[in-house]
């Protein structure tokens, strides 16, 4: 471990560099000029870039074998001893240690890359906004925590990222704070995240007490050595009690709702943390813990089943979106549900991957759709939108790359990575493959009506901000461009098979995901043939391809039609379009429940507490110092005054001397003088005869 | 004259004939400075200033003395009339009472104290009196508020500009007026040269004290008529008038004394005679120069109108042609008559070019508030001046210890006093109490 | 050649003449001149036997005398312009907030 | 009876008499003219004891400093009812009676004295140069005195200035 290259040997360095300027951002930044802000921002992060690619390419120097590194600072909670579930004495210790492998090592590689554009795109984005220091400030404090989070080698310090994520979340959410509906959202996502982050740090607890370690790299030999059978009730609970934290982090059902709202925050923000990075947490958690999750299928089935539904369910809900950020929001968490789908069907590497492609063009989307709201003056209502793309090129491009990316278009990196995960869908479980292929089907249409409501058909921008529409400058267009080649390119990193490639990326990582021992395998349907596989794609190409006439039908050739299928579908379109009143479910379910209990407390409070307790005691202390009182006036004063009185009485002669008058002081003096030479002469007569 | 009378007698004749030639030459120096000054205004306000009174105004003065000396004498009633007549004749008195230790010469000096620049400084700081009783015994207002600024002033700018003084009175070691020329004599180089600033603070301390523009707040005739003169006429008005310009001279003279080398001509103390006589070519400079005025005043004779005018100036030539001839003849006499004579000439004409810079101030800066006075004198100057004379001492004291050329310490020293004086320009605040009651 | 006790004679006429001044006079202005008057006749005294001793230590203690005085000037006069200020007055025997 | 004795006797009446003026003035700005007078005429007393450094500074320091500083405040708080007041107040007849019995105890002190306590003690004739014996007796012997002097002076500086505020 000591011999370690030195990109890896100072892997602390990472997450230290945007911490650093977060510090200053928020303690001084206030007096610092904008150029200086971007400057020192935007570059630690690029410093962390730069020690990131250090690391992955000292990292791939290894032999595929022992490509792990770890680097522990200090010991952080040396908590001693205790005893296990199964009553063996283990020594809980989690230490300030840092674990770069190739997972953490694609993370840190989004994290700081995707990161460090998006921070260039901020400074042309925010450049008119308040509080730009602090806004960075933010954003460098969740770099940070995100490192962290990647790069932890326990589950307490990952959860202490994942916290400091929440948090940064929170704050940037509410960036805009005198905004009613930014506050509150923050505040809805904090809450919801609560949730989760109960049941993933009951899950912690639950590991240590079960395993003795938090450690990673100790859970597996830690499984083993306990001799867990598949299906272990213990180890699916402590799968699902992660897999709670994740849903609230990355927005899956039941705790999806918090995502949409977040859209209130900046747009950078949504780029950065609700699109390519946080919300993709409990996809690295759970991967970061396969281990666990391949001792119990049935958790692995639940997170299948809840991935696959919520990208159906969210893309229904995508389609019929009107605000453009609130569709990629959806879309966002759909595209959540498919890594969770893969995650659940077992191909951890696929769903890793999809998270990476989709940190690409997901984050292209959202920087895309800002200039767009920038180019609009800030609208965002993409009925009030439209006829755009010759006004602005740049956006309109590198937005449609990122759409056919995402909708799964032949060589873009959506199709690859998506494809990838319904490949392994369908080995598994037809359903599950049947839910993505239609989810897809209905990405590539929400995402296309986004598209043309956008850019093209008729203009139906608002007459005051006709004509100051304009292309955004060019620290946003550079991030858009470096995206849109990466949204291309990126998938072709783990290039099929079939098309004669060999999936690097996917073998990169594959030595994170645990094999577990051949005899417990269950076995798993016989790999379909390369044909199966292509058709499968031939399948979903068609799918898509239709999703985008369909979209192209009903939003340029017969603009007429969506409102008549929404009325002839009346009911259910309004079901979706209020979201199945979730919202409302949930208020009437937790929200409402919680406030009348703290009614009823303060109730309590009110009458019983204040007014038996505290009121009760300060009467009784009231008639006690009545008491006192008088007896201090009358008693204790009154032979003071006794005593004043008598020395006033007696001092009455000397007043009558002190006059408070100079010059009979001075007679006073002179007449002392006389006495004294008078003495003198005195004696010096007798002195003399 | 020496050799006339027995030098027993002398030393008691000498002193009272100076005192006499002094006191007899004084006010008609006073009223020519003031032409100089009216022409010099009007040269530089592009005019002619006075001409009709003689060729070129040259005898306006005489004409303007009359005038003074002819026109009522008014006492306000309610005016406390010992005081009011007391106060001038403390103004004139105390300024010419300084002229006892001022060495216009080598011998031409009424007495040599060995604290004379003390004795100066003294007599002239009584001289506030005259104003401040004038003003207060006049019973009005302009007056009394005149005098109270004219007090405050003088009391803060002595501060300033004794301890200007003191950074050269450091280097020539005594406070006897003729010793410190000497002083300057022997190091061969004038006190300007080793302490500037100190040179500097004095010459504003100097202006304030003789309450001259820009520091003429006592008198501003915008704000009070004219300060604490606003009651006076006629000849006690002269008299003040008298003294402030006798008070010129006197600060004139002083620094002449002490920073310009007194009587020194330039050079003094490097002596190469002109080839094949005993005449250095500096000493036969003055008459040459007198000389030339002479002629000048020959050639413009004949322009003048009138044929009155023209005797004038033809006479005002003649005089100067019998100065130049002194001046000449004071070539072949001893050394001693030509010191004494040449040293009356260049200490004239370094005080004149002293006063020169007054009347030129005068006329280029604006009048300062009353309190920006204040700041300037208490923030500025006399800490300037403390940080001058330590800075100085320094300099003597590495001199004494370590040898090297004083010079070049004193340049260092500059170099630190400039320094300070640049930092506390700087952080100067506005507002300022004006600090009156620490007068000490 | 003016013998010593004609030097005292003269401080200590100037002394009294002071005292008389600072017992009896109203004006506060006046009660401190009268101070300086008999600080003044102190110095005569000091200045009188420093010739006589042929030394100069009277006459620093003279200048040591003057530098306080000085400073009761300044700060007798301040405190006399703060008080005028806030009491329109200058007598000495209207000044009696000093007691009990 | 020399220059010597003359100038003595004249300096030293000129102090008295403006002195008993200074004293019995109703108007406080003559009383303050007298007093410079006396200060002068002191400094005279002073020239002639060959104290010359000590006559210089009685007369820049005490008339040229702080009488001017006397007359200033004067001037400011100059009330002209002041001159319609009683000048003596309640205490003088006894004031004075004492101030009478001190000076007839001095007096006699004095009297006494002139034989036994002061020998007619020698004076140099040839003094040292005054200014520099000053000098020396400051910054040698009494260096301490002088710093803790020019404390005092410090301390009353800011004394004064605090006084004389407006607003404190």
């Amino acid at each position: 471990m000591n011999a370690q290259p030195f990109f890896l040997d100072h892997l602390w360095l990472i997450p230290l560099f945007p911490l650093a300027t977060a510090a200053v951002m928020l303690f001084c930044g206030r007096r610092l000029s904008n150029n200086i802000v971007s400057w020192l921002c935007s570059g630690s992060v690029f410093l962390s870039f730069i020690f990131s690619v250090g690391a992955f390419f000292q990292l791939i120097a290894k032999p595929s074998g022992e490509r792990i590194a770890t680097k522990v600072l200090f010991e952080w909670i040396p908590a001693g001893t205790y005893h296990l579930l199964d009553g063996r004495i283990a020594k809980f210790i989690a230490d300030w240690g840092f674990q770069i492998d190739p997972l953490s090592c694609v993370m840190i590689l989004i994290v700081t890359g995707v990161g460090f554009l998006i921070h260039i795109y901020s400074t042309g984005y925010m450049a008119h906004e308040g509080g730009y220091y602090r806004f960075f400030g933010y954003l460098n404090l969740f770099m940070f925590s995100m490192l962290m989070l990647v790069l932890a080698n326990n589950l307490l310090l990952l959860f202490v990222g994942w916290e400091g994520v929440g948090t940064c979340s929170y704050l940037l959410i509410g960036f805009y704070f005198h905004k009613k509906s930014a506050s509150d959202a923050g505040k809805k996502a904090f809450i919801v995240n609560r949730v989760g982050d109960a049941g993933f740090l009951l899950g912690i607890f639950l590991t240590s007490a079960l395993l003795g370690t938090i450690r990673f790299v100790e859970i597996g030999p830690a499984l083993a050595a306990g001799g867990f059978a598949i299906g272990d009730p213990r180890i699916t609970a402590i799968a699902l009690l992660f897999f709670v934290g994740a849903t609230g982090k990355s927005a899956q059902i039941p705790l999806y709702v918090w995502l949409p709202d977040a859209m209130e925050g900046p747009t950078p923000v949504s780029a950065l943390i609700h699109a390519a990075t946080m919300v993709t947490a409990g996809v690295y958690m759970v991967t970061r813990t396969n281990a666990i999750y391949q001792l119990s299928p049935k958790a692995m089935g639940v997170v299948a089943l809840t991935g696959a539904v919520t990208a159906l369910f969210a893309a229904s809900m995508g389609v019929v979106q009107n605000d453009i950020k609130k569709v990629l929001a959806y879309s966002t968490v759909s595209q959540l549900g498919y890594m969770f789908l893969a995650c659940g069907v077992g191909a951890f590497t696929a769903g890793i991957f999809h998270l990476m492609t989709h940190a690409f063009f997901k984050g292209l989307l959202f920087l895309a759709a800002g200039s767009v709201i920038h180019a609009v003056s800030g609208e965002q209502d993409m009925r009030k939108m439209g006829a755009l793309s010759t006004k602005i090129p740049v956006t309109y491009w590198t937005m449609l790359i990122a759409a056919l990316a995402i909708a799964g278009i032949f060589p873009f990196a959506g199709f690859i990575s998506k494809d990838l995960i319904l490949g392994k869908a369908y080995e598994k479980d037809a359903l599950l493959w049947a839910i993505g292929y239609f989810t897809a089907g209905m990405t590539a249409f929400y995402m296309f009506r986004l598209i043309f409501m956008t850019f093209h058909g008729a203009s139906r921008v608002d007459h005051e901000v006709e004509h100051p529409i304009h292309e955004s400058p060019k620290s946003m267009l550079v991030p858009l461009v470096i995206l849109a080649v990466l949204s291309v390119v990126g998938g072709w990193l783990s290039w099929p098979e079939i098309f004669g490639g060999n999936s690097h990326f996917i073998h990169f990582l594959s030595t994170v995901v645990a094999v577990p021992h051949e005899a417990r395998m269950e076995p798993v349907k016989g790999p379909s043939s390369a044909h199966g596989e292509l058709f499968l794609m031939m399948l979903s190409e068609g799918l898509v391809i239709l999703g985008i006439l369909f979209a192209w039908l009903l939003y340029v050739k017969r603009t007429d039609l969506p409102n008549k299928i929404a009325h002839s579908f009346g009911g259910f379109y309004r079901l979706v379009y209020n979201k199945y009143y979730v919202d409302q479910l949930y208020d009437a379910l937790f929200v409402n429940r919680a406030k009348d209990l703290g009614l009823a407390l303060g109730a309590f409070d009110r009458r019983v507490i204040d007014g038996v307790g505290v009121n009760g005691a300060g009467w009784l202390a009231r008639a006690i110092s009545k008491l006192s009182m008088w007896w201090d006036t009358w008693i204790v004063d009154g032979s003071v005054r006794l005593g004043a009185r008598i020395v006033w009485i007696f001092s009455y002669p000397v007043r009558l001397i002190q006059d408070g008058l100079v010059q009979s002081y001075m007679l006073l003096i002179v007449i002392g003088l006389i006495g004294f030479f008078g003495y003198y002469l005195y004696m010096a007569h007798h002195a003399i005869h | 004259m020496s050799h006339l009378l027995p030098p027993s007698i002398l030393r008691l004749v000498l002193p009272v004939f100076y005192a006499v030639v002094i006191v007899a030459v004084l006010p008609l120096l006073a009223g020519y400075i003031v032409l100089v000054e009216r022409k010099v205004m009007a040269d530089m306000q592009a005019r002619l200033g006075p001409m009709r009174v003689g060729p070129h105004g040259l005898l306006q003065p005489i004409a303007d003395a009359v005038k003074l000396l002819l026109k009522e004498d008014i006492i306000p009633d309610k005016a406390d009339r010992l005081l009011f007549w007391l106060a001038p004749l403390v103004s004139v008195t105390m300024a010419l009472l300084a002229y006892a230790a001022l060495p216009i010469g080598p011998a031409f000096q009424i007495a040599d104290l060995n604290i004379g620049l003390l004795f100066i400084l003294a007599v002239s700081s009584l001289g506030i009196y005259g104003i401040v009783l004038g003003g207060w015994a006049s019973n009005s207002h302009y007056s009394l508020l005149g005098a109270l600024r004219s007090a405050a002033q003088l009391v803060s700018y002595e501060t300033a500009a004794g301890l200007g003084l003191i950074s050269a009175l450091l280097l020539a070691g005594s406070l006897s007026m003729k010793d410190i020329v000497i002083a300057q004599y022997d190091q061969g180089i004038w006190f300007i040269f080793y302490v500037p600033i100190g040179f500097f603070i004095y010459m504003v301390g100097s202006i304030a004290e003789t309450n001259r523009a820009p520091f003429d707040l006592p008198e501003a005739e915008s704000e009070l008529v004219a300060g604490y003169m606003t009651e006076y006429s006629g000849f006690r008005w002269s008299l003040y008038f008298l003294a402030e310009y006798a008070n010129m001279i006197i600060v004139a003279g002083i620094a002449t004394t002490l920073f310009l080398g007194g009587w020194l001509r330039p050079f003094a103390s490097s002596h190469t005679a002109l080839p094949g006589t005993s005449i250095e070519l500096l000493d036969a400079l003055p008459s040459l120069l007198v000389l030339g005025v002479a002629l000048y005043c020959f050639y413009l004779a004949p322009k003048q109108p009138v044929k009155i005018q023209k005797m004038v100036m033809a006479m005002a030539g003649g005089l100067c042609l019998i100065i130049a001839g002194v001046l000449a003849g004071a070539l072949f006499a001893s050394p001693a008559v030509l010191q004494g004579i040449h040293g009356a000439f260049w200490f004239l004409a370094k005080v004149f070019t002293y006063i020169y810079f007054f009347l030129w101030f005068r006329f280029t800066f604006p009048r300062y508030r009353f309190d920006q006075l204040m700041r300037l004198g208490w923030r500025f100057l006399i800490p300037l001046a403390l940080v001058n004379l330590i800075a100085t001492a320094t300099a003597l004291l590495a001199t004494r210890e370590w040898g090297g050329s004083l010079l070049l310490y004193t340049l260092l020293a500059d170099a630190v006093t400039l320094a300070v004086a640049i930092f506390l320009a700087k952080n100067d605040e506005v507002d300022s109490a004006v600090p009156v009651m620490d007068g000490e | 050649m003016v013998p010593v006790d004609h030097y005292l004679w003269l401080s200590l006429a100037l002394f009294t003449i002071g005292v008389i001044g600072v017992l009896t006079r109203r004006n506060v202005i006046i009660i401190l001149m009268s101070i300086e008057l008999i600080l003044n006749a102190v110095n005569i005294n000091l200045v009188a036997f420093s010739h006589m001793f042929g030394n100069v230590d009277g006459q620093v203690f003279a200048i040591f005398i003057i530098t306080d005085a000085a400073a009761e000037a300044a700060v007798g006069l301040g405190i006399i312009l703060a008080f005028f200020r806030n009491r329109e007055t200058l007598l000495a025997d209207e000044m009696d907030m000093l007691k009990w | 009876m020399g220059l010597n004795s003359i100038l003595f006797y004249f300096f030293a009446a000129l102090a008295v008499g403006s002195a008993i003026l200074m004293v019995t003035r109703r108007n406080v700005v003559h009383g303050a003219v007298y007093l410079i007078t006396t200060l002068l005429a002191t400094a005279g007393v002073f020239l002639l004891r060959q104290a010359e450094f000590l006559f210089i500074t009685q007369v820049i320091l005490y008339v040229g400093g702080i009488m001017v500083l006397f007359v200033f405040v004067i001037m400011l708080v100059n009330l002209d009812v002041s001159l319609l007041q009683y000048q003596f107040n309640r205490q003088r007849f006894v004031a004075g009676v004492l101030a009478l019995a001190l000076a007839a105890q001095l007096f006699i002190v004095i009297k006494m004295g002139k034989t036994s306590l002061f020998p007619q003690a020698r004076v140099p004739e040839v003094l040292p140069k005054n200014t520099e014996a000053v000098a020396d007796a400051l910054f040698g012997r009494f260096m301490l005195p002088f710093e803790i002097a020019s404390i005092l002076l410090l301390v009353a500086m800011i004394g004064a200035v605090v006084m004389a505020k407006r607003r404190v």
